[in-house]
């Protein structure tokens, strides 16, 4: 891809997050021949984000497939293509479609290797964009992490940064369980930084200390890591000291990260783009009260979406979550008495 | 079947026109920022004008992809003001209003078509006379949805049209890499129904198509397939590249085969279409864009909106919701 | 049905909650004749449990319709024929099978009155079989009611005797709003008990004690509120009271139900059959810590199916909570200081 | 194509009987409360079994529903072992041994179908030679899974066999409400492959039908639906009573078209097939069903089995989630 700098190898790259995405892919199908894309107008059209530009050129419309509008034959075509022995990346063109392939994600993909006691290896990942702030139609930006972590069997990558949108898709394509990667819109070309250079690999299950602090803890995920950062930079410069955890996996949870960060806070917000009611911040709202109840010096609270499907444009910046709101929440947490 | 009269043709071609003029504008529009994301109806005017012209508005349901509205007038007005209020992102852009048998955009391809096949079903139970047509691109046609409704469609004898606007793609995804089958019209094999293929820049021949169709099913002849073969003039959208992956050559010859220049010829042989006609035809359909886009633009937006409908009553929690958004509440 | 006993109008009769599923049914296509049954083997064969049994041979097969095999019709004609103007009541013959449906329930069935600004009324009733016990195949006995209720605009109803499956159904069948109506499989033919004959509907979103006590609340929905009273009879043996909280409906939630019990008590335990992670109780956890967190006494806890797909029949009583781990859930809470 | 051989067709017919005699003392067995839930095999016998003799178990595919097993033992014996154990709620009854080509069942109707598409593409791919063989019921192909499966397929060449095993019910749904089209193999005209329809009661001819697809998968020319007709005998399953919606008279005139009959005639009157045949292959069908049962009844099982397997290695939650089970965790 164009437009980035290198300081070149054992060095690092200024990416744009769908640049690191990109190269990545680059990487691991060089890597690894089994590795196979599939998707729709993901070869030719390189991606209605551009995340796969490139690849078909460069490794042939066998390895880099457009795909039927089916997201179920999609996933469920993983499923074989694993069982043959290949190592199928496939991409759901919007998360929210992926309501069309859930039996095939939560009842197929999900549970080869358990079905089969692991004469299988579900090496699947299956990428795809969410997330709110560009302003798209229906059903694109919803975030349904919270109902995917509910199922059994998946992993769930979400990365902040694109360092970790490479550390992490690598660490999803070489993993032998199916990863759900879910990749922010708004970060596709919102989220930039500097990215390594060759071998970059990020364990899924590792928390990542985005700031540091004392005084109260900001847990998030995906693109929700950068307005937590902005609004503990914020309040920085009122003498605030405010960590925020990047949880970077919701399955697996780096529960450690979270307890430690806790216990060591004694108040903690959570931050999600979706509605509120069951949705991911519930359940690290319930793993803080397993493993840190007797730490806590106020109520832990969540800032969520509000439990009305993903809204149209005009409404969109009510809905999702900005520095505001998590600042209002972090004061009313430090207030709390 | 009646073939459309020439009185019936000219309407049509008015509808098209004003589609296609309203089409180019939106896109220049979008181009200044001015408005959102647009799905070009270029070559598509011919088989959506004229399917709508061939159904009664009064009985008739119109279940829509996306790229419908603009050819859809014949429903009435009100489907343009909705359009533009759904195009600036407003929510009351999803509202269109009684009476009118038009279902908003349908974003997530093929789950209308189910949708579609309820609405005949439920007219035959409640023993109302109407079909209802579902539009759908090549494209969505892969979904289980098309094939599931069609299916349950046969079954029932449901009044239902699910008519395919074969455009050649699906965003960059030609047909033949979107089915093998021999035409998407052939597919009415898998549901034991007629499956009628038809030239989709013939605006007659689509008339004529959807006239039989309506005509079987009013009837309690049961469902029809029909395909509409046309070329996509322009972008999947305002966000797309189709340079990328459109045949130059491929467009140029579609744009020959142009549906508005066609009938525009055929209007004009028989003296019911000149320069004045056509002028005056454009000038009006700016003029009702552009009203349509000031009335949208001032349409007042409060913000508890985000949360209204989503219940016929809010639950205890939204309630809460609601004083946090609207700051009546501490939280 | 035969096999009830009834004391006269006005009076109950005592029903198997599959009976009362059936009676109740039987009046509201009676009560009001834009109802109409769909679904896989309902007409006929009465459905595979027999819910519907008796329908077809009253009402004609206009009005109870054998649907072909695919769960995301049976959902997405719902939409249709609520827009016609009929009162849909469709089966999906076992919740894990929903998703098939999932793009039509989540996307089409719950934002229909959102999307189109209430132009439409969605008055859908979607009636599913779930829950462990029975040895049923895979797939047959999964809880996802946590990702259902991460889903806006449907509501949840979840009944625990046979009195509430009648009057959360004639609720949710006359509802403006598309219910996800939830019937647990162990407690077709193992729960039953007196059900008041005629009309008897129970709103939705309004919780049961299911027991008083003062020591602990025991928070629970559907076939888990029959383990968490034997649980607490139990416990009343040893002099410990023991509440049980029926939450009947989990959208509406009714949090004030649900604050009035754990604050009275300041300890709670929540039960659920679903796998743990980012199941509804955390939400319900969660909801606790928002309204409660000061009159803690001690960590909620959680007692849950395991973070796995739901297993085959030899492991099955291992995976589902049951009257012991409810017990020491109890107990820890309790013993917590 | 070939025609199966006499031998080869004696082959089958054994293996017909043995599923025929191992399910009806399954049947008896889960009367007596001695197993699981039954889906019995009578009347899928010469398709089932005649397909699986006309693959390559070394390189061929089967992706089973869930009435096969008994069938397929020319897969080999792990299939019965594996087939009680899953009967008998043992977890290990979803491991099929390496390196047999045959998936455990499937309960999730026609999810298997794109599973196999899924692994016919990927042998291509891996330039393997081999096909792909999925079964399906007549129920099970109203889910969109056969359809969108089967048009991918078309679109690729796959070399995957889809066999529409029309036993003319699903539980208690008769073919004419599961779909208006004149068959099942007429669906194959939406996926533009070849759509055979084939007596499901003629193990001969089934043979023959598979071998022909399975040649044409093999020489790159794509996939191939086949429908075999055929008569389910028994209930849906030990579940189910099918008194209630099967009319006698139907099933009546199905057994008089018994598959077992029929090649039990065939090879009679060529001298391949006798009294003393029939009763030792009964008598061998219920000692290795015996014999299997034994064993997975003997088959060990560790609570800890529960959590095994979800993933390669536990995350740390399950780490938890196992100590709690096995107490080795206060919690
Ligand atoms: C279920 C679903 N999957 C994917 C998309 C993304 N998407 C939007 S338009 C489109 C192509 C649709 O092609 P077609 O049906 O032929 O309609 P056309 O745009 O050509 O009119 C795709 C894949 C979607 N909106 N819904
Ligand atoms: C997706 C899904 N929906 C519903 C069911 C419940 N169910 C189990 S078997 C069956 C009928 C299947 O009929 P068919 O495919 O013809 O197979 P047969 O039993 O006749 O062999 C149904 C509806 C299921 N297992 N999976
Ligand atoms: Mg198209
Ligand atoms: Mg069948």
């Amino acid at each position: 891809m164009s437009g980035t700098a290198s300081d070149g190898p054992g060095g690092t790259s200024d990416l744009t997050m769908v640049q690191a995405i990109n190269e990545t892919l680059h990487a691991e199908m060089e890597r690894d021949e089994r590795v196979v894309l599939l998707g729709q107008d993901v070869a030719r059209n390189g991606g209605v984000f551009r995340a796969t530009e490139g690849l078909v050129e460069k490794f042939g419309d066998r390895r880099v497939v457009d795909m039927p509008i089916s997201e179920a034959v999609i996933a469920g075509a993983t499923v074989g293509l694993a069982i043959a022995g290949l190592v199928p990346v496939a991409e759901i063109q919007f998360l929210g479609f992926s309501y069309q392939a859930m039996h095939q994600l939560a009842g197929q993909v999900a549970r080869l290797r358990y079905r089969t006691r692991s004469r299988f290896e579900p090496a699947i990942t299956i990428r795809a964009p969410f997330g709110g702030g560009v302003r798209t139609p229906e059903l694109h930006s919803d975030s349904l992490e919270g109902q995917f972590a509910n199922i059994p069997g998946l992993k769930i990558a979400m990365p902040a940064t694109a360092d970790d949108a490479k550390g992490l898709l690598a660490a999803s394509i070489r993993e032998p369980d199916p990863v759900l990667f879910l990749e922010p819109l708004r970060g596709y070309r919102g989220i930039r930084g500097p990215v390594p250079d060759g071998e970059h690999v990020v364990p899924l299950g590792v928390a990542r200390a985005a700031r540091r602090g004392h005084d109260v803890v900001v847990i998030a995920w995906s693109y929700q890591v950068e307005l937590a950062c902005r609004a503990a930079d914020t309040l920085r410069g009122e003498g605030l000291s405010v960590g925020v955890l990047d949880l970077r996996t919701l399955v697996p949870l780096d529960v450690e990260a979270i307890t430690e960060a806790v216990c060591h806070c004694g108040r903690a917000v959570v931050v999600q783009e979706s509605p509120e009611t069951s949705g991911f911040a519930s359940e690290i709202v319930a793993t803080i009260v397993d493993e840190c109840f007797w730490s806590l010096e106020a109520p832990v609270v969540r800032v969520s979406g509000y439990d009305v499907p993903y809204p149209v444009g005009r409404l969109e910046d009510l809905y999702v979550p900005d520095e505001a709101r998590i600042i209002a929440a972090i004061r009313r947490v430090l207030d709390s008495a | 079947m009646t073939a459309p009269s020439d009185a019936r043709l000219r309407d049509i071609f008015v509808d098209m026109l004003i589609a296609r003029t309203q089409a180019g504008r939106l896109w220049n529009l979008q181009r200044q920022g001015q408005v959102g994301t647009v799905a070009p109806i270029d070559g598509h005017e011919a088989t959506i004008v004229g399917a709508a012209h061939a159904l009664d508005p009064e009985h008739d349901w119109v279940v829509p992809q996306y790229r419908e509205p603009l050819g859809l007038r014949r429903y009435g007005p009100e489907i343009l003001e909705r359009f533009m209020l759904y195009n600036l992102g407003h929510p009351a852009g999803g509202h269109i209003p009684e009476p009118i048998r038009v279902l908003p955009n349908q974003i997530a391809l093929a789950t209308q078509i189910p949708h579609a096949v309820g609405i005949a079903w439920g007219m035959t139970l409640r023993d109302e006379p109407g079909v209802a047509l579902a539009f759908f691109g090549d494209g969505s046609s892969s979904e289980g949805d098309f094939y599931e409704a069609g299916n349950l469609a046969g079954v029932l004898g449901a009044p239902v049209i699910m008519l395919c606007v074969n455009n050649q793609w699906a965003i960059s995804t030609p047909v033949h890499l979107q089915t093998a089958a021999d035409s998407f019209a052939a597919k009415a094999a898998a549901f034991g129904i007629p499956g009628v293929l038809v030239d989709g820049n013939d605006a007659s021949a689509v008339y004529d198509a959807v006239d039989e169709a309506r005509s079987r099913a009013l009837a309690g002849r049961g469902p029809t397939l029909i395909e509409a073969t046309l070329y996509r003039l322009g972008a999947h959208t305002t966000a797309d590249d189709p340079t990328r992956y459109v045949p130059a050559e491929d467009l140029e010859a579609a744009r020959r085969d142009d549906p508005l220049l066609r009938l525009r010829g055929y209007l004009e042989d028989r003296g019911l279409w000149d320069d004045g006609a056509q002028e005056a035809t454009e000038v009006e359909a700016l003029e009702l864009l552009d009203r349509a886009l000031d009335r949208a633009r001032a349409e007042p937006l409060a913000p508890g909106s985000l949360l209204d409908h989503c219940y016929a009553t809010d639950t205890p929690r939204l309630a809460r919701q609601r004083a946090d958004l609207t700051g009546g509440s501490e939280r």
